[in-house]
């Protein structure tokens, strides 16, 4: 009973609608290969969820993927904004229902234990909540004021991993999952993508190294490289080249739907996308921008 | 301003200054002069200062700082990886670590910071990152540090388009009321270093940097704000200090925060 | 009886038999049967069942069952070892893990469990252990399985002394009502097999092991059994299954449940 | 600035009449030197908080340390019922204040987040809430019933790891902690008992498997067999005889006093502990008992 699907497989699994959240933090770890194969499918209408993000979120907008985003942050990080979620944010062509990184986490763990709301005291003062009062509330408790967040439940999680089995268990390298395993426990399906399959044995030579069980993974997709042009540490740094590139081609209306097309968009998979990027001269250089190992 | 050090060396060490010996910091994206203030701390008269790179490495030894403070590479022979930001955020909500540092597009004078709209929120003349952390750690660290390298009337401004992170509020008594530990401490920019006197919680001159004067902090600052006194001069960083700083950080990335301005 | 298997072989099958090839299951301490029970049913029926033994290591092949089901040597071969009970809750509350069995001192016609106290809480005439995690698994897990080797009046009465784990409740609605999942699906004692019908959510007569009258049930039972016309036989073990539990179990911990009575 | 401190300074910093959290679970990792130290000094009307235990708890009991227990659930597993915790309780010797594993946890998180509860499903139609109606309360929300759980907020709250260096650092093999991280969390002191005081280039090397950080941990104690006679997996299991033997001294209340005397509470370490219950034999017996490393 493998639980290994096509990245196209897994894009078809997110209908549009509905509510898919996509993990990593900036421009680090997010499942960009699976980002892409959502643009491609050519979603619609969804509600994404994402914590702190980058590239991911900007491309789902830029495909025309998203009606609502929720979300802690967006941006390219030292690069600049997020240019199409600024854009469309502007224009009023997507709803930005923003929350923090807290508090997200504090609805996606209401979600996740089935409870109505969790009570944190991030956000008061602030006009955050004001912006979704049907699923924010401040309460005066006379113990204290607290923030209670209603439940984040996406239907789908997508998260980038460094490998996994057939059977869904998956293991991040050393250990950080920015905030992902928030999601995989919220989420109604879990989607993982992965650097590469083991056997399982890999996993049960060294259990306390396992990130998420395969219980609660739905389904496993081969994805290497499938972080790109997000970092996938230790393995790899982000492509900050790529990035300058990408942000001066969405200056240049013309230019962009070229740049879109070849250089994100078309290729196939994580390897192709890296040699519409460059090639092996890419590899070289995100390989040393991740250092740590 | 002499040729010894630049405003950038400057800002780091009234920041690092101002990190007592209990500081146990933490950082987030973009924050190249906050890592700097608390390695230099660490290196000069805070031993003790514990740092969490990018929230998740505590207490590393970096060779030098990389061009992104999340990066890994600034990870290197840390005592403790988190897993996830959800483990840490313990120790955020109790007191085990207790300082961060915030920037923001807007900042008002009780230090309330806005990171998420210029204009209004639903048809904004510009969509901003959005808070991401502030949010909640401004309400849940008792000791915040804002700083900026762009003191401007369009960022220091009476009344913010969004309130994103919390500073001392609508002014005393409103943290206490929600059950708020701390609040804002300082501000340090480019031209001076404020703090927030309990009276009125609202921005006060404590220093301004080597040839700026009073009424150019003023002109610079979208409101009034509070002079007690004569006010001194931000002491100039040692030459040990800037030698630390640029050893810490020799490709300059701290000074990437004042291509902004 | 015949003798080629023992009442513990007969439980433990007659547990395993009612766990489909879906159930993702977990087990505290002092649990021998439900133990066997799942590693039964994943060799037989329900190859993809999923166990986490102790709540901590997930899907181990044990050699043989130690004489605690805490003991780390029950974690062999897992696929996973979890780092704390609480990264574990999140499984059980958001439906991934879906099984656990109780036992009980006393347990009452709607499944619900004492393990509290006999007598009034504040002065007790027995402080039995108490609830542990009870109260938490009973509500939030969907299909809770109970077990009981010692089917006497004094373990199922009409009105338990304390409540310290949610079966159905009052009755019919009761979980609803507070927005609880799922409820004991059966019980499995040594003397018969028992379930909970919608209409009343009391226990009924499923099977009368073998041996048993369906009148030695009621007066070993504090309270009226349903009774729906005929009763079945409980099936027997099977040769192969008897093999199977006495080598997953070869020094015989299940039967220690057994002293009890 | 070392955080090392004695055995007996660590007990002396339990004041009188103050609550104090004992980790481990049933037979398993318990600071059990700690609850000896505690007996010895003859600490008086403690709050105990323990989320499931067994000798720890019963031992302050039989120690006269206890006042009142924040408990799930005590016992000796498969030994029996713990019978100073149990003798106890029915003479109205220590008030029983009864949650369960998850309510604990929720409120030892209220405590650490400095909230006036969390929130959770658990304990809900059972009678366990009506014991302490001033620290839980069943609240019927629109959007679905959810039990409060008041903080609960240890003065102190003492550990026992296999390796710490002097900042606090601590180490737990291979990773599991039972549930000691929530009170870890919650206390406003922490007192780790460790096996083993190694330097801090040990969790340089490997930072991965840091347990707990040093800023965490107020104070260090080296306890080399310090949770004996309950387990320290992968190190040892529990002593299984020694449990038999202390149950059938309990019963005997005139041979008891010297059992307790010699064999628990005048040994002044683990190894004295250990030579006082059989020496190198005792030893050997739960190194074979804890078989997984």
């Amino acid at each position: 009973m493998s639980k290994l699907i096509a990245m196209d497989e897994a894009a078809a699994r997110v209908a549009d609608g509905s509510t898919v959240a996509v993990g990593g933090l900036l421009m680090n770890g997010a499942p960009m290969e699976f980002c892409r194969a959502l643009a491609r499918r050519g979603a619609r209408d969804l509600t994404v969820v994402a914590i702190v993000a980058g590239p991911s979120v900007d491309w789902l907008v830029a495909a025309g993927c998203v009606r609502r985003a929720i979300v802690g942050l967006v941006s390219m990080e030292g690069f600049g904004l997020a240019p199409h979620f600024r854009r469309a944010a502007e224009r009023g062509e997507i709803e930005v229902e923003e929350w923090s990184e807290h508090t997200i986490i504090c609805g996606l763990q209401a979600a996740a234990a089935r409870l109505p709301f969790m009570p944190t005291k991030a956000g008061l003062g602030t006009d955050m909540p004001g912006l979704h009062p049907d699923r924010t509330e401040v309460v005066e408790h006379e113990a204290g004021a607290y923030l209670a967040c209603g439940p984040i439940r996406p239907d789908v999680a997508a998260v980038h991993v460094h490998e996994a089995d057939v059977h869904g268990n998956c293991r991040v390298l050393p250990k950080l999952v920015w905030m992902d395993s928030e999601l995989v426990k919220a989420a109604d399906a879990v989607i993982a993508t992965t650097e590469r399959v083991v056997p399982e044995r890999t996993f049960r030579a060294a259990p306390e190294r396992t990130t998420y069980p395969g219980f609660a993974v739905d389904a496993v997709v081969e994805a290497p490289l499938g972080a790109y042009p997000t970092s996938l540490f230790p393995w790899h740094g982000y492509d900050g080249a790529f990035i300058t590139e990408y942000l001066a081609a969405c200056r240049d209306p013309e230019a962009f739907g070229g740049f879109w097309r070849d250089r994100v968009l078309a290729p196939e998979d994580g390897p192709a996308m890296v040699d519409a990027n460059g090639g092996a001269a890419t590899l070289l250089r995100i390989r040393e921008a991740g250092t740590q190992s | 301003m002499s040729a010894d050090y630049g405003i950038d060396e400057l800002m780091v060490a009234a920041l690092a200054r101002e990190m007592p010996n209990d500081t146990r910091a933490f950082n987030g994206a973009a924050s190249f002069m906050p890592v700097c203030a608390f390695l230099l701390a660490r290196e000069t008269h805070a031993p003790d200062l514990v740092w969490v790179a990018s929230s998740i490495a505590v207490d590393p030894t970096p060779p030098r700082i990389p061009e992104s403070t999340l990066s890994d590479a600034l990870w290197d022979g840390a005592s403790m990886l988190h897993s996830s930001a959800f483990d840490f955020w313990w120790y955020a909500q109790n007191g085990r670590l207790n300082t961060f540092c915030f920037r923001g597009a807007q900042i008002d004078p009780y230090g309330n910071v806005n990171n998420t709209v210029i204009g209004p929120y639903a048809t904004p003349k510009v969509r901003l990152p959005g808070g991401g952390g502030m949010a909640d750690l401004s309400c849940q660290v008792p000791r915040v540090y804002l700083w900026s390298t762009t003191h401007t009337p369009r960022v220091f401004v009476e009344t913010l388009d969004f309130r994103s992170g919390m500073g001392w509020g609508d002014g005393p008594g409103h943290r206490e009321r929600l059950g708020l530990q701390g609040g804002p401490r300082l501000v340090v920019t480019n031209l001076c270093v404020m703090d927030f006197p309990e009276e009125t919680r609202r921005m006060r001159l404590r220093s301004v940097h080597p040839g700026v004067t009073v009424e150019q902090v003023q002109e610079a600052t979208g409101f009034e704000v509070t002079v007690d006194g004569d006010v001194p001069v931000t002491a100039e960083p040692t030459p040990d200090e800037v030698e630390i700083i640029r050893r810490i950080d020799p490709t300059d990335m701290r000074k990437r925060e004042l291509a902004g301005g």
